[in-house]
This record gives structure tokens, sequence and C-alpha cells, in this order.
């Protein structure tokens, strides 16, 4: 990025303007981009597959109306919200309130200048990349805390310290099943993490050992806390806090709280790709155009990162929420000395195979195949068993 | 602050609250039923109280009845349960008809149980729905009301109406079946049985779901009988009571049908889950009601002859049925005009609400939800 | 990335494992424990005392031992603290094995508080290194917070948690912030390099701002004047067992690293810190004093008394070298014997809902109970200062370092304080045989865990003024190990 | 480039800000956060110290600054949590139940 | 760093410093020391400590003050004034914060000629630098963290279980 404005600065683009002014304005320019030309159709697009994908696992058809297959929802929905009185009530704390919103939103975008979407496109390959995404994370925490404090009520508050408790929980355990693969790749760089991995499924890290793949779950089931995504919805549970912490929230400020969730969503399928599935890795030689090679990237990090979005997804339209306790039990319980046995045998594997053992990665690649196998027979099986209204009607 | 009889010490307000936090649970909330209130004393997360404040939805069903005569009322009592009103109509009629000394015809007797049962299974479908929605699944809700809008097809059929039927009259229904109702019928239960099995399938026995209800708020037999639980709730516990099976009334003493009762198969006896199972295998029962009804039901006159104005002479009646929230008692006292001169309904949502601050102390605000829910407690039959 | 272990001797560390696994096995023990045996937590945790104390007394000898890059020292000097420590935990352990029945309090995590604290306080004593010393101050102190607040049922306790926990966190930043400036002025924050620094350069700004913050931190660990302020409250508060563990273990193993830190390491600064050293010493030993006198709880008078204490223990860091370092120690442990039998009583004198602690409480018990009221009277006469008990010799040996090092005028002020300290020590004796009190109803028998730590306590207490030479030699050559 | 002496300076104040926190606040919370802010000012002479001396011992002892502050603060919010059921109170004033 | 920088980091951190022990309500007390300790992480990057600044923002401002923020809103404290007139404390802090910052600019106006910049070694601040020293050098501190660690935990859940 740095190099690129240099490089702008040398060729005179700015004429005699001082350097410090151009960083600044170009940085500013450069995050506009991000966020409008980036971000704001990736979260519509999540939300409107998410509506889509909902609807067709509760067979009822999904929003279809605006644009083709209802893609331009999220952005009828956007306009919709921003047109809407932004209320703030009278006894909550104003300027909390106003500010809260924001914080979220800013932890989540954030969190994208780490993520490399192509062996190019990244903002920054900070040395401390996976834990800066924690950290980043980690303050999200605080927002919620303050829009739930802010709101003065007792429902936002309550949602507000769930949300508080989950996250700083679910932490410890996300953290733990990050290590086995820092562990391996002796870096914290996301860069470096995925230059240690190779294109084919079994230089994945998810298949390295039994240990990071039991790591990947664990990790994918902390963000799915940490992002307040069912079964870990507690801090928002329609049924019982009315919406959380964003009960008080109206017309756009609401939509950042919808933005900052979905986005979150999709920064947790990218971290998934990025650390377990060798994030932009592609078979190489094929091309020698840098263009062709790093939209090839773009498409594959893309798609791995959008399983982990539609799994998640799924996971919300399958499983019922669970309890504030239960929830606990299992960060605590469950999570947290799994994530302590997956590094310790993390690095007992790599004392005993420091390169990596040859055998066990493609079995598993094999295993895991023969699962999804099983797995979408059993759903054939469903779907055939169901009447003929229940299929899959790509028409509607 | 004084609430429906219980006093509540008001939140101090000397600039420094009380660990202790005094929730609004309602009127207005999103799992509540209807218009339901419930204040909620809670230590963070942990209850210490629950108390239902009742009356939002009260609209003195039984105080117009003295006013629009007997066969006027019948609209009425559709709002008694709107979930399930075919099971009001029929206790209405049944109590005018015990006063007034009636005898209903025979294919109108059959067309009553096929109505109260189809009805039974759209309200069992829409509570164990909502139950799971409230425990935070979503699917398995929209798949119960689909199935519940076949069902409402088939009493639109039969009534012309979806929610408030108005079908049946003191002595019969109104409408005899229409032409291929038969057939129509068995169609949707030959569909809908499986389905049950496979509502099991999607979520009865679901992980999450069994650890979020089972041990949750357990009812002995006796606490359920001293609190004067009803119906699936009764049943939950254990206690095999139905008032179709133990105090017969109209044709049910012909048909051939189980008594479903809690078994505590994940948990305690009574918990949460062993209700919301009673109201999963009462549909299957229902389901095998209507088909011995379609095939054993008779030809002839669905409505007998009544007056038009109907004047029950001097006494009273009282009659009871198994509703789908448990034993609905109606009582009518005539003085001999063409209005009553009193009616009472007793409905089990209410009873149900009285054991609500009994079991949620010491519980998750979370498994007040499933409590509630559990309990299926509908605002406006506890209210009327 | 070059990874090379440092030198590890397992044997340095071997007091604080040994502590440290016994409380981990209290821990764990407790979790499959039925209720009515918990009191064998207490057995286990003596017994992991016990063995401590066996291995740092065979450890005795094993000088200049390196290890963990040289943060960690198995000198005399640590032994010697460390068997203190050892004596002390146990002390309290025999105690609490009585008190905790009555009290009330949950045994599994109090014996696995108490062993950790003695943990941390090992580490204090043993470390050449700054930060090991914070960590070990630390894991002491939050052990302590802990304890001082585990009688739940008493909001005095809560209290007297709350406050000793802000103080000492409050009292840590300072002690940090010395650190830090200590670390800036030297550019280490090992012993050994500080003191070579501050031999061949002398003192900075920095490093005297440095000494003067580590002051404060130290000063309000051994309650100090003016940073006593909260140890009335907190001892008064706290379970009687944990004031007695507060008072001299904590005591203890602050002043083990205040006195390797400054007559050691900025020993050869001593001037610069000695004149703060001298005032503090006389107020606190005045302070104490004096507002002991118009205590009536004699847990509270305790607590004043513990303050002066310090202010003596302060004459001996103030008159330094070798003899000054050796009646330091010394006096620690005479101190520790009669202070903890002293609390003994205290212990044994309360009953369940009913803690007596009224020094009108006391009045007949040398009639009704001869033996707790002889040890009563034992334990007084020695914290005054009567010959031929420890007090006695303790407090003469510090004077008379005071006086060789020059600073006779401290050595006034102190005498003066011990024959004021007389009048509400000898108070508590004169209630004791002199007034008819209402009956107690029953007293322990002595011939509970109890009885033996009194027994213990007050058999050191009048051997060891009898006979001080031995131990006198022996914490003598423990400060000379500080080399 | 900025001397040492400006950020031990800027720490110096922080660290004054903290103890006057200490000092003139009245409840308990507030009391410990700014002995949190001591303990951040202290984090930034050490870090500062290290960038100096060019060694990285500064910065490992910020580490367990941070380790031990975590433990403070588990331990004092309980500790704060029970007072607090107690007395329902955080202001230090009021808790006197023994003579001061 | 820079004058520049470290004025545009060192104003707003004293400002919101002070924020922290001025604002009535502990809520924003807690905010604004979220705001400090975040500030103090980007100073820490400009002080070539990245680590440690990233754990800075992971263990105070994530979870420490979140902690915090949790307890206050769970005691749902409100405001309350400055402790006036006891025991004269405010003065005397007053009087010695002002004294010690005195006295500390000076001695450190005489001694900043000895406190000169230094050339750093190569990765300075990171991760691995941290770490190797951690595991070798420190390896003692760092197991005396855990039983730290532990003794907190366990009191913790001692004291706050009802």
């Amino acid at each position: 990025m740095q190099s690129f404005i240099d490089g702008l600065i040398a060729s005179g683009v700015f004429g005699g303007l001082p350097a410090e002014a151009i960083y600044p304005a170009m940085m500013f320019l450069f995050a506009s981009i991000v966020v409008f030309g980036f971000v704001l159709p990736l979260v519509t697009i999540t939300i409107w597959l998410e509506r889509r994908v909902w609807s067709r696992i509760q067979s009822r058809v999904g929003p279809n109306r605006v644009g083709p297959q209802g893609v331009l929802q999220g952005l009828a929905d956007g306009v919709k919200n921003i047109l809407k009185e932004d209320v703030v009530p009278d006894a909550a704390d104003r300027p909390l309130f106003v500010f809260a919103p924001y914080l979220l939103v800013w932890g989540f975008l954030a969190t994208f200048v780490v993520i490399p979407f192509s062996s190019a496109l990244v903002i920054a390959d900070l040395n401390v990349g996976i834990l800066y995404i924690v950290a980043i994370v980690a303050l999200s925490a605080v927002g919620v805390l303050m829009a739930g404090w802010a709101s003065n009520n007792k429902w936002s508050l309550l949602g507000g310290i769930r949300s508080a408790a989950q996250v700083v929980s679910y932490e410890i355990p996300a953290g733990l099943a990050l290590l086995p693969v820092v562990l391996l790749t002796g870096t914290l760089s996301t860069q470096g993490i995925i230059q240690a991995q190779g294109w084919a499924p079994w230089d994945w890290f998810l298949f390295h050992s039994p240990f990071t793949f039991i790591a990947a779950f664990a990790f994918y089931i902390s963000a799915l806390a940490e992002t307040n995504r069912t079964p870990f919805d507690i801090p928002e549970a329609e049924s019982e806090l009315v919406a959380g912490f964003a009960t008080e929230y109206s017309g756009f400020r609401f939509a950042l709280f919808f933005l900052a969730e979905w986005g979150s969503l999709y920064v947790t399928g990218a971290i998934m790709a990025v650390l377990f599935l060798g994030g932009w890795q592609i078979p190489t030689g094929w091309t020698n155009n840098t263009v062709v090679l790093n939209i090839a990237q773009l498409t594959v990090f893309f798609l791995k990162a959008y399983f982990w979005v539609f799994l998640a997804m799924w996971i919300r339209a399958t499983l019922p929420r669970i309890r504030v306790d239960q929830m606990m039990s299992l960060c605590w319980k469950y999570l947290v000395p799994l994530g302590f046995v997956n590094l310790v045998g993390t690095a007992v594997w790599m004392v005993i195979w420091p390169e990596g053992n040859t055998f066990v990665p493609y079995l598993m690649v094999v295993g895991t195949l023969a699962l999804l196998v099983i797995f979408f027979r059993r759903v054939l099986y469903h779907l055939r068993r169901a009447k003929p209204e229940l299929y899959f009607n790509p028409a509607i | 602050m004084s609430l429906a009889g219980y006093e509540f010490e008001v939140q101090r307000d000397d600039g420094l609250a009380t660990e202790e936090m005094t929730l609004n649970m309602g009127p207005q909330h999103p799992s509540t039923h209807g218009v339901l209130r419930f204040v909620v004393k809670a230590d963070g997360e942990i209850m210490r109280t629950a108390l239902p404040d009742i009356g939002y939805l009260h609209r003195s069903i039984e105080k117009i009845s003295e006013k629009v005569g007997y066969h006027g009322f019948m609209p009425y009592t559709d709002r008694v349960d709107y979930v399930s009103a075919m099971q009001c109509n029929q206790g209405w009629a049944m109590v005018c008809e015990r006063a007034a000394g009636i005898e209903v015809p025979r294919r109108g007797e059959f067309c009553r149980v096929i109505a109260c049962e189809l009805g039974r299974i759209a309200s069992h479908l829409l509570s164990v729905g909502t139950m799971v929605m409230d425990i935070g699944g979503m699917t398995p809700f929209t798949h119960a009301i689909r199935e519940r809008e076949k069902v409402n097809n088939l009493l639109e059929d039969l009534c012309g109406a979806r929610l408030t039927f108005n079908y049946m009259r003191i002595g019969g229904v109104a409408w005899d079946l229409p032409p291929g109702y038969t057939e129509q019928v068995t169609a949707f239960l030959d569909q809908f049985e499986p389905l049950i099995d496979e509502y099991n399938d999607l979520i009865s026995y679901n992980k999450i779901y069994v650890e979020r209800l089972a041990n949750v708020a357990a009812v002995s037999k006796e606490e359920a009988i001293n609190y004067n639980l009803v119906g699936p709730n009764l049943r939950g516990c254990g206690f095999q009571y139905d008032v179709r099976r133990d105090e017969p009334y109209s044709i049910y003493p012909e048909l051939d049908f189980e008594v479903p009762v809690g078994t505590g198969e994940v948990g305690t006896l009574g918990d949460c889950f062993d209700r919301y199972m009673v109201r999963i295998k009462e549909l299957k029962e229902s389901c095998k009601i209507v088909r011995q009804c379609l095939e054993m039901i008779p030809d002839g006159p669905v409505l007998a002859r009544v007056a038009k104005k109907l004047k029950p002479p001097v006494g009273d009646a009282h009659v009871r049925v198994e509703a789908s929230r448990g034993d609905m008692g109606w009582y009518v006292v005539s003085d001999g005009s063409e209005f009553p001169y009193r009616t009472k309904i007793r409905t089990g949502s209410f009873s149900a609400m009285s054991i609500v601050d009994k079991l949620s102390r010491g519980l998750m605000i979370a498994d007040l939800i499933a409590l509630i829910a559990s309990l299926d407690v509908v605002a406006p039959e506890v209210d009327r | 990335m070059d990874m090379t272990l440092p030198a590890v001797n397992w044997l340095s560390v071997l007091p604080t494992l040994l502590l440290s696994v016994t409380g981990m096995l209290a821990l764990f023990w407790d979790i499959w424990m039925k209720d009515d045996e918990r009191s064998l937590l207490g057995w286990l945790s003596l017994t992991g005392i016990v063995v401590t104390a066996l291995c740092s007394w065979l450890l005795w000898g094993q000088n200049d031992v390196e290890s963990f890059s040289g943060m960690f020292a198995l000198d005399a000097y640590a032994v010697f603290f460390h068997l203190v420590f050892c004596l002390v935990a146990g002390l309290t352990v025999l105690m609490s094995l009585t008190y905790l029945e009555t009290a009330e309090i949950r045994h599994g995590e109090y014996y696995a508080l108490i062993l950790f604290a003695t943990v941390g306080m090992t580490v204090m004593a043993a470390a050449t290194d700054l930060i090991l010393i914070f960590l070990g101050l630390e894991t002491m102190s939050i052990a302590v917070y802990v304890l001082a607040g585990i009688w739940r049922q008493h909001l005095t306790s809560h209290e007297a948690a709350l406050k000793y926990f802000l103080l000492g966190a409050f009292a840590s930043g300072f002690l940090l912030y010395g650190i830090a400036l200590i670390y800036g002025a030297t550019g280490s924050v090992q012993l050994g390099p500080i003191a070579e620094h501050v031999g061949a350069q002398g003192s900075s700004p920095l490093l005297l701002i440095g000494m003067g913050l580590l002051i404060v931190g130290f000063g309000f660990k051994v309650a100090a004047v003016p940073f006593h302020v909260w140890t009335p409250d907190v001892y008064q508060g706290s379970p009687t067992t944990v004031t007695a563990f507060m008072a001299v273990g904590v005591k203890a193993a602050a002043f083990a690293a205040f006195a390797r830190i400054f007559l050691h390491t900025l020993g050869a600064v001593h001037t610069d810190w000695q004149g703060i050293l001298w005032v503090v010493a006389a107020l606190t030993m005045t302070v104490g004093n004096i507002t002991a006198l118009v205590q009536h709880n004699i847990k509270r008078m305790l607590a004043y008394s513990s303050i002066a204490h310090a202010g003596y223990l302060l004459v001996a860091m103030v008159a330094g070298k070798e003899l000054g370092g050796a009646a330091l120690m010394y006096y620690l442990v005479a101190y520790g014997l009669m202070n903890l039998g002293a609390f003994g009583v205290v212990v044994a004198v309360g009953r369940k809902g009913e803690p007596h602690e009224e020094l009108d409480d006391y009045a007949g018990l040398g009639f009704r109970h001869p033996a707790l009221g002889m040890a009563m009277t034992v334990f007084m006469l020695s914290l005054t200062g009567v010959p031929p008990l420890v007090g006695f010799t303790g407090k003469f040996y510090i004077f008379s370092a005071a006086v060789q090092a020059g600073y006779i005028w401290l050595a006034i002020i102190g005498v003066l304080n011990s024959v004021v300290s007389a009048y509400y020590y000898i108070r508590v004796v004169v209630n004791m045989y002199m007034r008819e009190g209402e009956a107690i109803v029953e007293l322990p028998s002595l011939r509970s865990a109890l009885g033996a730590a009194i027994l213990i306590a007050a058999i050191g207490t009048v051997l060891m003024g009898v006979f001080p030479s031995a131990s006198m030699s022996w914490a003598g050559a423990s400060f000379l190990s500080l080399g | 480039m900025v001397p040492t002496s400006y950020h031990l300076i800027l720490s110096g104040i922080l660290f004054t800000i903290g103890v006057t926190g200490v000092l003139l606040r009245r409840n308990i919370i507030i009391i410990f956060m700014s002995i949190e802010l001591m303990l951040n000012a202290v984090n930034l002479s050490f870090v500062a110290l290290a960038r100096h001396f060019g060694n990285m011992d500064g910065q490992i002892i910020v580490f367990f600054v941070m380790s031990v502050a975590a433990a403070e603060v588990a331990v004092g919010l309980a500790i704060i949590l029970l007072v607090f059921r107690g007395r329902e109170t955080v202001n230090v004033d009021e808790l006197n139940l023994m003579r001061w | 760093m820079d004058f520049v920088t470290f004025f545009a980091l060192a104003i707003p951190l004293v400002v919101v410093a002070v924020m922290v022990i001025a604002h009535p309500s502990p809520v924003y007390s807690a905010l604004f020391l979220v705001m400090t300790l975040f500030l103090l992480a980007v100073y820490f990057l400009f002080l070539n400590a990245h680590m440690v600044a990233a754990l800075q923002i992971i263990v105070y401002a994530g979870a420490i003050m979140v902690l915090f923020l949790f307890v206050i809103m769970l005691l749902n404290l409100q405001s309350d004034t400055l402790r006036t007139q006891r025991h004269g404390l405010g003065r005397v802090a007053i009087i010695g914060g002002v004294i010690l910052l005195a006295e500390l600019g000076l001695l450190l106006q005489g001694s900043s000629s000895e406190l000169a910049e230094s050339s750093l070694p190569e990765n300075f601040g990171t991760v691995e630098a941290l770490g190797s020293q951690l595991f070798t050098k420190y390896l003692l501190p760092f197991e005396i963290t855990g039983i730290l660690l532990l003794v907190a935990v366990v009191g913790a859940v001692v004291l706050a279980k009802r």
C-alpha cells in the first residue's frame, strides 16, 4: 500500500503536495473504496444469501422481488433503513448510544486490513496479523456493551452483558484453536500462514493432522459464538431479550448493527479459509498474467470463505439456541480443554513428523469425502421421502 | 407497587440500584404468546420470581353472553381460545344442549368430533412450532405452520373461516361435510402422519433442544393436581387423565384412541420436554380419531331442530370438554329467559398460569420462555 | 530463532515446586472429597509443608547455585526464609484445622490459597530479579486478598478483603514504578547487575526516585507508617488464622525481599535510603505503640502491635550490615513465633458466631483456663520484650546493632517505645489474672491441633529466648550468604 | 527523535493522574480503574526503556505486568461483587463497619 | 518517534486519562480508560513494541475493561461525585502529584542526556523476539505467572460464587 502511494508520489501525480498530507488522504480514499465498493456489496449479498438459503430450508421462497432472484433486496433494505427515522430514546445516554454502532462497524471493518484476498490483494500484511484480528474482535465487545448500556433498557443491558460474557469467554478457545496453526507455520502473518499451505486439500492445515482438524471446528464454533450466530445468538435472542442490545435502535443505526453482524460472518469465513483451507492458494504455472492469477485466487478465496458462511447459515436454520449456562459450560468444559489437547497434540505431532506426515492428510481427505458422500446421500433420501412440493424449485 | 394482589418492591431510586433486576416481560414481548405480562425479578440470569400479570386481553366474554342470548353467543366462544376455537364452540353447544335437553343428531356429533380433532391438530402444531421458535429454532416453526395451513384449509372448506369458525350450533353443526371432504381429509392425514415422525427427526431429539428442555421446570403429579393443571400439562406429569376418555362425551366412547402421557424419557418426569412430547403424540392420536370418524360417520341430519329463541328451563348445566389446552369447563345458569343468567368458562391456560411463579424460581430467564411455551399458555384463554 | 534453555537447577525451586504441587493436590482432592473428611486436606497441606521444610533443611549450604538465568538463588538466606515460611504456614494450618470448623470456611480453597501464598513468599525470598520478586509478591498478595475475604458470612471480612486489596494493588503500582525507574537507571532488573551498576556508578536521580517508590511499595506490605492505615481494619476483619498468617508471613516475606534488595543490592548507596528509613522506622514504632494503647479489640491491638514491630524490624534494616541483617532475621522468627502464638490464643477463645475478641472477654481467663492463660502471658511478655523470652533477645540484638551502626537515637526511641508497649501488653495479662470475667462456657481442649500450634509457639518463644546464640549465628550465616 | 525522558515524563504524568484518582474518587470501581491506569503508566515506562536500552527485558516485563493486572482484576472485581452483595454500596466512605 | 507523533499521542492520552478520574459516571470512566489503553497500544507500536501493543488491546481493552464494564453494568452503578474534604486527601493528592511530577521533570531533565537512543537489534519487539526470551531467560517468571493466574482463578471463584 505504502509503496504504491510512494510510487504515485514519485511519478508526480500529486504535484508538490507534502507527503504527510498525501498519506492520510490516500488512506481515507482507499478506506472509502474498500467500504463502499467492497464491504457494503459483500454484506448485502451475504444477507440476501442468508435469507434465500434460510427460506429454502424452511420451505419458503424468500426475497425474490428486487432484482434478479431478489439480489438487490439488501440494497432496498439499506435504503429503507437510511430513510427511516433515527430514534434516540429520551432516557438513553445519547453520546454512547449514537457512537456504539460505529464502534461495532469499525471493529469488523478493521479486520479487513489483514485479510489476504489474493497473493497481492492485502491491505497490510502485519507480522501480528492473526493476533490483530483477535484484538479487534475483543474490542468489539466494548461496542456491544456500550450499545446495551446506553439504551437504558433492561433487555438491551442483559443482551449487552450476555454478549460481552460470550465474546470474552470464547476468545480463549478461539485463540487456542489458532495456536496449532501458528505453531505449524511459526508466523502470525496471514500471508505467511497461507503460503505455508498448498492448493490441494491435503496441503491444507485442515487435513494436516487430526488435531488441526479438530482445531478448525473448535475455532469455527468459537467464531460463531463471537459473532453471536445461532446457536449462540443468546445476546439478541428475540424470544427472550426482544432484540438484545439492538432493541432500542432503529433506522440507520440498526442497519449498522446488521452490517457488522453479517460482515463479521464473512470475516469468520475468511479467517477459516486463511487458517485452515489454504486461503487463495491455487495451482500455479497455468498463467503468467498477474491479473488473471489474482482474479482466480480471489475467486477461490471467496468460494472457500463462503463455504463457511453457508455452513453458518445452515446451522442457523437448523439449530435451536443454547442457554447461557450451557454456552459457558461448552466453552470452559469442552472447547478450552480441547484447545489445550490440540495444542499439545500438534506440538507432539511436529516433534514426531517435523515435515508433516505424508499419509495422514490423504487419509483424512478421503475420509472427509466419504463422510460428505454419506451425508449427501442421506439428504437426498430425505428429499425423496418428502413430498414433491418440498423439492428444490429454482424457478421461484 | 401493587400488582394483582402482589406487593412489589419498587426499585430504589437513590442513585444506587440493587443488583436484583426487575424486568417487565410483556405485555408486549415476542414470546409471551399474546398479551401477557410477567414481572420477573432476576439476579443476573437467574430468576427469583416471575409473577404473571393477567388481564390485558380481558374482553368480558362471559358477561357478553348475558346480553346476546344462547345462539348469539356462539361466535363469541371462538374468541375464548382463538387458537383452537372448535372445542370452545363445542363446549358452549354442549352446555346449552344439556341445559335445554336437546339431542344432537349422530352425524352432527361426528362432524363435531372431526372438526374438533382437526382443530386440535392445528392448535398443537402451532404450540409445538412456537415452542421450538421460542427455544430459538426457526425452521421447525415454518414446517409446522405449513401443515397448520393445510388443516386451516380443511376447516375453511368446512365452515368458511380459518380461525374463528362459528361452525357449531346448539343442536349440531351449521353445515354438513362438503362433498369429497372425506377424501380431502384422508389425503391430508396420509401426508401428515409421516411428517410427525419427520418432525421428531427434525427437532424433537436434537441435542440442543433436549438440553434446553430436559429437567427444566419439572412438575410432580401432586403439584400438577394441586395447581389444577389440565390437559397436556397434566398428562405431561405422567397422570393419565383425559376428559374424552374418563368422562366421555359426544361419541368419544365409541372411538379407539390412546391417552399419551409424559415418560420422562430424557430427563425428569413432568419437565418441559414431556409436556412438549405429549402434544406431539396427541397429534398422532387426533389423526387416528379423525380417520375413525371418517370411516364410521353415518348418514343423516347434522342439526337438530332447535327453537330460534332458545329458552332453557330454569336451572343450570355444566359440561367439560377436552380442549387443546385441556379440560375446559362450561357452566351456564338459565333463568328461563332467552338470555343466560350467568355463564362461566373455566380454561386450562388460566390454571397453568398459576404455577408459573412457583416453577420459575431459580430458573434462568431463557427457561422461563421454555416454561411458558411448554405450558402452551394462550393469553385470550387466560383472560377471556 | 535459537532457543537455548537456561541452566535449570531443579533443586533451587524444589521448595516452591513442592508447595505448589501440594496446593494443586489440595484443590483437586477437594473436588472428589466428601464433606465430612475435608479436614484431611489440612493434614495433606501440613504434610506438604513439613516435607518442604525438610527439603529446605537439606538444601542448606548449597550456596551459589546459578539457576534460571540468575533469577533464582539457593543461598542460605533463601533457605532460612523458606524455613521461616514453612514454620508460619505450618502453624497457621495447625490453627486452621480447628478454626475452619468454628468459622465455617470452606477447606479446599483455603488450604490451597495458604499454600499458594507460601509459594509466593518463597519466590520473594529466593528471587534475585526484581520482576520475579514482584510476581512472587503478587502471588502471595492475591492469595491473601482472597483469604481475607474468604469468611463469606461476615461483612467485616468482605470489607477487610476490599481494603487490603485496594491498598495492596495501589502499593503494587508504586513498587512496580520503582522497579521501572530502577530498570531505567541501571538497565537491568536483575539484582546482580543492578548491584554492579550501583557499585560502579553510585546513585542517580532515577535510582533515587526508584528506591523511594520501592520503599513506599514495601512499606505498604510491611505496614510501616504512613502506609499502615489498612492494617487495623484488615487484621480485625479477616478470619483470625488468616490475620496471623498475614501478620507474620506476609511481613516476613516482604522483609525478605526488602532486605535482599536494600541491604545487599543497594547496599552501596545505603546513605541514600537510610535517612528515609530512619524516619519511617521511628514513626512506625511510635505510631503503632501509641495507637495500640487505646484499643479494646484484641485483634486490632495486635494489628497496631504488628505495626510497631515492623518499626523495630525497620530499625534493624537501618542498622544494616551483618549484625543488623542477622538481627532482622532473628527478630522475624521471634516475632513470628510470639505473634502466631498470640493469635492462636485468640482463635482458642473465640466461639462459633461469637469471636470473643474484646479485651473484656479475656477477663479471668488465667483462672478458667490456666494453660491458655499461661501461654498468652508468655506471648504478651515476649512481645513486650521481657527477658528471658525471645522478644527480649530479638530487641536486644536489633538495638545493639543500631547502636553499633551509630544510630543511638533510633535505639533510644525503640527502647522507649518498648516501655510504652508494656502498658497494653501487660493489660491483657492483668485482665486475665486480676479481673473476674463472665464465664465463657467452654474452651476447646488444647489436645487439638490448635493446642499443638500454641504449644510449639510457646516452646519456641521460651527456648529461642533462653538459648539465642545458636539461632542468631544461624541467621548471621544466612545473611552472610547474600555475599 | 523524542528523548526517552519525554516518555518517562509522560509515564510519570499518567501515573500521577492514576494516584490522584485513587485518592480523590470514592467509587471503588473508579479507584480500581485508577490503579489500572497507574500500572499502564508503568508499562509505558518499561516499553520506552526497552526501546532505550535496545533489549527486550522491558517488553517482557510488560507481559508479566499484564498478567498480574489481569489476575488482580479478576480477584478485585470478585471482591467488589462480594462487598456489593453484602452492603449494596461501592462507596469507600461507607465501608466503615470497623473503626477506621 | 518524532515530536509530532509524540505530542499527537501524548496530549490526547493525558486528556483521556484525566477524564477517567474526572468523569462522574463509572461507565464513562471505563470507556475513557479503554481509550487510554487503546492510545497506549498505538504508542507502543511507535516504540517498536508490536507484540505488546497487540497484547495490550487483547488483554486490557478486550478482556480487563470488558470485565470492568460488565461489573459496572451488572451492579447498575450510577454517577457519583468527587470525594470532598475527606482527611484533606484531595489537596494532599494534588500537591503530592505536582511535587512528584516537578521532581521527576527536574531530575529527568538533568539525566536526559544519558538516555540516548541506541540502535535496535533486528526483530526487536516482534513475537519471535518476545517469545524466545519468554521461554528461555524468563522461563521461571513465566511459570510463576501460571501459579499467579491459578490463584486468581481460584480466588475469584471462591469469592464470587454464592
